[in-house]
C-alpha cells in the first residue's frame, strides 16, 4: 500500500490541470437542460477532444488516452478542481462507449466512438417506460425484424431519457422476441433520433428545464446493424451498462469533493462558527465525501489487479446520492431564507438542491438498491 | 384542562376544507403558478364572506372576534390546499397588529392583504399583491402601503409566493404599538400550522400514487418500503399537530411559555415538512421529478416556508433557551 | 381548549403527591427481575392497593378510584416524579385488568379484579410461541375440552412471558379449535401457575436478569369458567388488549418526561455546556417526550369526549420505544467511558440502556407497527 | 498510488481467519465469560506463535518486524472473533512503545500482554490478566509491572474485557521516551480495526438468523424491512473500511495528516459499530435481547471500544480542527 502519487501520475496530473487552467471557460455555461446551454456544452466537449481529454480511458485509436481508472480518477479530480461544465457526452462516453469498446464489432468501434469522443454525436439514454421504472424488465416496446431481415421495426415508448432533446441518438432495450418475458428476449439498440417515426417531447423537471423526454416510436427502421450485443442479449448488455453507471464512472469522487469545499466555503462565509451542531455535520460530510474517495480508489485499485465490481457499486449509488442531497439540505439550512429566491448569488446551491433530490431516484432507485444489496451482497433471501 | 377543540371549531374547519377541495383543487393552484401572480382574487373573497380572513378580527371591526385557538385548524386547512397570497399572515399577524386601525375592517372584508417584513428577511414575500405591508424598524413595528413601496421583484422557487426587495420613503410609515415578539410568534405558530397542512397534503397526493402506481405485479404501495418511508414520515406530522394546538393556546392566553411552546411546533412542524416532501418525492419516483407532477406545488411551498419565520434550528436553541438555560457563549 | 389543571385536578395532584412522598422508599428497590427484588415490590404494590392507587382508573367496588384517563395521566406525572418503584402488577392491572372490566363476566370481575389490584395475584402475559412472535396468529399452543365439557385441557409452549418466573397467573390464547387457522378458533384463558403440568424455564436477558420465561403446558387442566371472553373470540379479545398496551397505558408519558428531566440533569452534571450538538440533540429529546405528553393529553381528551384509540395505538408504540432508546444513547455518549462499567454510580443509566433496547421490540416489534400505520392509518394496500 | 493489500498480507488475515473460526468460536468466548477471567491463554499463545502479536515487533526482539499496514487486517480478523484480553493494544501500542525494552521479546514469544490507561479512563481494562501497564502520567508514558499495581475489580459490560481501578507506588514505573499521542493514535486506529471487524460479524450474525428464522411463512430476511435495516448498516461499515487502512498508512508512514485520518476511521468504525449493533439486534427481536443469544458477546464488545481511546465526538472534532481550522471557544 502506497498512497503517494507516482512520478507518472503527478506528470499526468499537472498536464490535466494546465490545460484545463488554458481552456475552462471563465463562465460558466448555461444549463445543458437548455437549447443554448446544449450547443455550448457540445462545443466545450469538441475543445475536450481536441485536447484530448473527453475520453481519457478509452483506448488511443477511439479518441482516448489508454488512461487506466487510476488515471481517470486523477483526471476527474482535476476536471471538477477546474470548475469545467458538466458533461453533456456523459451517456456516450461512461456509459455506452465503454460498452462497445467491451461487446461491440470493430465496424461498430469505428462507426461510433470516435463521434463519441468529440460529441460530433451526443447520446441519450432510453432505459425507462411508463411501466417499466423500478422494474425495468417489464419492457414493452418491440422491436421485429423487417422481412427481408435486414431491419428493426421499433414501435413503444421510452421515458426518462436524459439529453434526449437536444441529442444525436440513443440506445435501449427492446423486446425482439414476442413471447418472452422479463428478461429474456430482450435486444439492446442504438437509434438515431432523427429516424422517420421518432418522436421526442421533452418532459419539464422541478427546476423547470428539460433535462428529459418521452420518446415515442412508430415504426421506426434501423438496420440490424445497430444491434449491439447479441440478439436476446439486451438485458446483459444493459446490465453491463448500468452496472458501470452505478459502479465507478457515473459518479466519480471528485465532484463530490468539490460540492463538500464549496460547502465548508459556504460555512466560512455565512455560517455561525460557533455552532457545533454544523460544523460537525460539514464535519460529518467531509468525512463522507473522503470515505467516498478512498472506497472509489479501492475499488479501481481492485479493478487494476484483476478484480470486478459487482454488485457493490449499489452500494456506491446509495451513498453518494444521499452525500449529495445531504451536502445540499446542509446548504439550504445555512442559506435559510436566501434558499428561497431562484435567481441571485446562491442561484447554484438551490439548482444543485432540486437536482441533488433526483440523485436517490435515479439510475434504479435507492430502494432497489438496497435489495440488490441485501439479495447478492448480504446473501438474503429473495422476496 | 381540557385539550380539544369545540365541535363549531371542527365544524369550520370542515366545511373550509370541503370549500378548498371543491374550489380550489391543483389546478387552479397551478393557474395561479401560470400567471405568476402569487395571488387568487376570487378565492380571497371567497375566504372573506366565509370568515376565515376576519376570524381574529374583532366584531367591531366587521370580523368574527376569535383567538389564535379557532382560528388554527383553518390555518392548517389553507396549508393543505397551498391557499396563495399573504393569507395566514394577514389571518394572523395583521389582524393582531392593525386591530382598531383603519385596515381593520379591510382584512374582515377582503380588501386589505397584509404581508410582513418582520425577521430581516432580505426579500418579501407577496409585496406586489398586498395592501399594507408591516416591517421591523429598529425593533419597532411599522405601517407601510404597498402603494408606497419602490419593490424589484424575484423569482422564488414557490410560484404561490412572489417575492420582492422593497424600500420605502420613512414619512410614509406609520408607527404601530404592538411588542415585535408577539407578531413574530404569531407569524410563526401560523406558518408550522400552514406547514402541517402542507405536509398531510404531500402525504396524501403521496398515499393515492403508492396506491395507483404497479410495479413488479403489485401496487408499488404495497412493499414495506414505502409503506414504512411514509409510516416515519406520518409520525412526524403527528407528533408536531398537538405542539401546535398547545402553541396556539398559549398564544390565545398568553402563557408565559409562549415563546417556548411557539418555537417548539414551529420546530416540530418544519422537520416534518421536511420528511414528508423528501418521502412523498421519494415514493414517486421520477414522476415527482416532473413539473407536471401537482406534488411540486405543495413541495415548494414548504421549502420556501420551512426557513421562514426562523429556521428549525433557531426555534431549537430558542426551545433550548427556555428548558436548559442560555446559552454559555451567547 | 384549556390547559390549565381544574381544582378538582389541581386537588387530586396534590392528593397523589402527598401520599406518595409519604410512602415512596427512600432506596430503589432491586429489579422486580430478581426473586427478592420481586417480593419487595409486590409489598409495595400492597401499599399502593391500601391507599387506594394502585388502580385508580378501576371501578371504585374493585378496588379502583373510578378515575377517567386525565386523572389517571395526573396520577402517573406524580408516581413517576416522585421516583416509586416501577410496576410489577403492569400485565395485570393495567393489561388484563381493562379487558376483563370490559368483557369478563360479573362472576369473573369479583373472582380476579380485587386480588389483582393487591397485587395478591400478580400476572404475566404470555403471548408469544417460539413460531408465533412478530406473527402472533400462528398459535400452536392446544386448549380441548375435557369429556364432560367442565375443563380445558392445555398443551404448548409460549415464551417471553415477562413477570412469569416469579407470577400466579398468566393469561394467552390457545387453539380451541384444531381445524381453524391464523385469527379463527383461538381463546383467551387465565391460568394458574401452580397447575399440574406447568413448567416455567426462565430466560436470562442481556442484563443476566431472567424479566421473562418460557412457560409449557402439559395437559393442563383449567375450568371452563377461565375463559375470558367468547370460546373462539380469543383473538379479538387479545388485540382489545395489546392494543390498550400500546395505546395508552402501557407507557404514559410521565416516564419519559422524567428519564429526560434525569438526562437533562446529567448532562448538566458532566456535560459539555459548550457543545451545541449535545445540547440541541437534548433539546430535541425534551421536544420529543413534551410532544409525547402532548399526544397522550390530546389522544385521552378524545378518549373521554366519546372517540377511540385505533391503530393510532402503534403510532405511539415506535415513538416511545425509539424517543427511550435516544435518550439512552444519548446517556450513553455523555458518560463515554463510565458507560462501560455495569456498576457504580451510573448503574442505573446503563441498565435503562440495556432495557431501552428491548422498546422497539416487545408488545410487536416497530417493524410490524409500521406496517399496521401504513396498512390502516395511510391505507396503503396489504402486500 | 496503490491502494491495495499485498497478497501475502491478505493471506496472513485469512490464515489468522481461519484458525479463529476453527478454533475460536462464540462457545469458546462464551467459555472466557463464564470464568469471568477476560482472558484465553491458549489463544495468546496460538497468536503468538503464529506470528500476530509480534507483527510489529522488530525481528532483533523475535517479531516479524512489521508495520501498520502489516497488522491492520490482522486486528480486524481479531475483532471479528472478538478475541480476548488486551490483544490489539499488546500488538500496536506495546509493540511500538516497549520496542528495545526488556519487555519486547515477551510480547513476540506471548509472555507479555500489554494494556493501557493514555487516555484518563477511570478504569483500566485488562490490568489483572496483563504484565505490562502503559500509563500517562502529566503527559508522559510510563510502564508499570502489573504485579505493582494495587489493584480493585468491577464488572464491565464486556466480561471479556475486565475493568481495574489501579495505583502504583511512583519508583514501580519505568519513563518511556515515545510521544503520547503518537501512542494515542495507534490504539484509536487499532481499535477502529477491531470495532470493524466486530460490525462485519454482528451483521454476519444476522444475517444468519435472517435466513434461518421464518415468519408469515416466510425468512424473515425476505423482508424489505429487514433487507434495507442490513443493507444500511453494510453501507457503513463499507465505508469505514477505506478509511481504517488509509490511516493505518498514514500512521505506519508517520503523514502529517495522521492525526486527521485516524480521528475519521475511529469516528468511521464506531458510528458503523453502533449501526451494526443496534440493526443485528433489531433484526433478532426478542432472541436478541437473550444472554443465550451469541450476539451479545459481539455487542457488548463494542459498546465498550465505541467510547474508548476517544469517542466518536471527540475525534469528530478532532477531523473538525484538521478540515475546518481551530473552533473558536476552543
Amino acid at each position: 500500500m502506497d498512497l503517494t502519487e507516482t512520478a507518472g501520475e503527478q506528470e499526468f496530473r499537472a498536464e490535466a490541470r494546465a490545460w484545463l487552467e488554458a481552456n475552462v471557460p471563465p463562465e460558466p455555461l448555461p444549463s445543458f437542460d437548455t437549447e443554448e446551454g446544449f450547443r455550448l456544452h457540445r462545443e466545450w466537449e469538441a475543445k475536450l477532444f481536441e485536447g484530448r481529454w473527453s475520453a481519457v480511458s478509452w483506448p488511443i485509436e477511439y479518441g482516448g488516452r489508454g488512461a487506466d481508472y487510476l488515471h481517470w480518477l486523477i483526471f476527474e479530480e482535476e476536471y471538477w478542481r477546474s470548475g469545467a461544465p458538466g458533461r453533456v457526452s456523459q451517456n456516450g462516453i461512461f456509459l455506452l462507449g465503454p460498452t462497445i469498446i467491451e461487446v461491440g464489432t470493430e465496424a461498430q468501434k469505428a462507426r461510433y466512438l470516435p463521434a463519441m469522443a468529440s460529441s460530433a454525436e451526443v447520446w441519450a439514454q432510453a432505459w425507462s417506460e411508463p411501466d417499466a421504472g423500478s422494474d425495468m424488465a417489464s419492457i414493452r416496446s418491440r422491436g421485429t425484424l423487417s422481412e427481408d431481415g435486414t431491419e428493426w421495426i421499433l414501435n413503444g415508448q421510452k421515458i426518462w431519457a436524459s439529453r434526449a432533446v437536444w441529442a444525436d441518438w440513443c440506445f435501449g432495450i427492446f423486446r425482439t422476441d414476442p413471447d418472452s418475458v422479463r428478461h429474456k428476449g430482450l435486444t439492446f439498440i442504438l437509434i438515431p433520433l432523427d429516424s422517420p417515426g421518432v418522436t421526442v417531447r421533452p418532459i419539464a423537471q422541478l427546476d423547470g428545464d428539460t433535462g428529459f423526454a418521452e420518446i415515442f416510436f412508430d415504426d421506426v427502421r434501423v438496420p440490424v446493424e445497430n444491434t449491439l450485443g447479441g440478439v436476446g442479449q439486451g438485458w446483459g448488455v444493459a446490465m453491463a451498462t448500468a452496472g458501470f453507471e452505478r459502479g465507478v464512472s457515473l459518479r466519480s469522487p471528485a465532484r463530490f469533493n468539490v460540492a463538500v469545499e464549496r460547502l465548508i466555503k459556504l460555512w466560512v462565509d455565512i455560517g455561525d462558527p460557533d455552532d457545533d451542531t454544523m460544523r460537525d455535520a460539514v464535519t460529518d460530510l467531509w468525512m463522507q465525501a473522503e470515505g467516498y474517495r478512498l472506497h472509489t480508489y479501492m475499488t479501481v485499485t481492485k479493478l487494476l489487479e484483476g478484480g470486478s465490481v459487482g454488485s457493490e457499486s449499489s452500494i456506491n449509488k446509495i451513498f453518494w446520492s444521499e452525500m449529495d442531497l445531504r451536502a445540499h439540505e446542509l446548504a439550504m439550512q445555512l442559506l435559510g431564507p436566501d434558499a428561497e429566491r431562484m435567481d441571485g448569488p446562491y442561484e447554484s446551491w438551490v439548482d444543485g438542491f432540486l437536482f441533488s433530490l433526483s440523485g436517490p431516484i435515479y439510475a434504479g432507485t435507492n430502494e432497489i438498491q438496497r435489495n440488490i444489496i441485501a439479495d447478492r451482497v448480504l446473501n438474503l433471501p429473495r422476496a | 384542562m381540557q385539550f380539544s377543540f369545540t365541535p363549531d371549531q371542527r365544524e369550520f374547519a370542515a366545511g373550509l376544507r370541503e370549500m378548498l377541495e371543491r374550489e380550489f383543487t391543483a389546478s387552479h393552484l397551478r393557474a395561479v403558478w401560470d400567471e405568476h401572480s402569487g395571488h387568487d382574487s376570487a378565492l380571497w373573497l371567497r375566504l372573506a364572506d366565509m370568515g376565515v380572513l376576519g376570524m381574529m378580527v374583532p366584531e367591531a371591526d366587521g370580523g368574527l372576534g376569535g383567538d389564535f385557538i379557532d382560528t388554527i385548524l383553518l390555518i392548517e386547512e389553507l396549508g393543505r390546499a397551498a391557499a396563495p397570497g399573504p393569507v395566514f399572515e394577514t389571518m394572523t399577524v395583521g389582524a393582531l397588529a392593525l386591530t382598531g386601525s383603519r385596515w381593520a375592517p379591510g382584512i374582515a372584508d377582503g380588501s386589505v392583504a397584509v404581508t410582513t417584513a418582520l425577521t430581516g428577511e432580505r426579500y418579501v414575500p407577496h409585496a406586489a399583491s398586498s395592501t399594507v405591508l408591516l416591517a421591523a424598524v429598529g425593533g419597532e413595528v411599522r405601517a407601510i402601503e404597498c402603494a408606497d413601496l419602490g419593490q424589484a421583484t424575484v423569482d422564488g422557487i414557490d410560484r404561490g409566493r412572489r417575492l420582492s426587495a422593497v424600500g420605502w420613503a420613512a414619512d410614509r410609515a406609520v408607527d404601530i404599538d404592538v411588542d415585535i415578539e408577539f407578531l413574530v410568534d404569531a407569524g410563526a405558530l401560523a406558518s408550522a400550522a400552514y406547514l402541517l397542512g402542507l405536509s398531510s397534503r404531500m402525504l396524501a397526493i403521496a398515499g393515492d400514487y403508492a396506491r395507483d402506481r404497479r410495479q413488479f405485479g403489485q401496487p408499488i404501495g404495497s412493499f414495506q418500503a414505502v409503506k414504512h418511508l411514509m409510516a416515519d414520515a406520518l409520525l412526524q406530522v403527528e407528533f408536531a399537530r398537538p405542539a401546535i394546538s398547545r402553541a396556539a393556546w398559549s398564544h390565545a392566553t398568553d402563557q408565559l411559555s409562549r415563546a417556548r411552546d411557539v418555537s417548539m411546533a414551529k420546530s416540530l412542524a418544519s422537520d416534518a415538512a421536511q420528511k414528508a416532501a423528501r418521502s412523498a418525492l421519494q415514493v414517486h419516483g421520477a414522476i415527482g421529478y416532473t413539473w407536471e407532477c401537482d406534488l411540486q406545488l405543495y413541495m415548494k411551498k414548504a421549502w420556501a416556508l420551512i426557513p421562514a419565520w426562523g429556521s428549525a434550528s433557531f426555534h431549537r436553541r430558542r426551545v433550548a433557551d427556555a428548558v436548559l438555560g442560555p446559552r454559555l457563549n451567547g
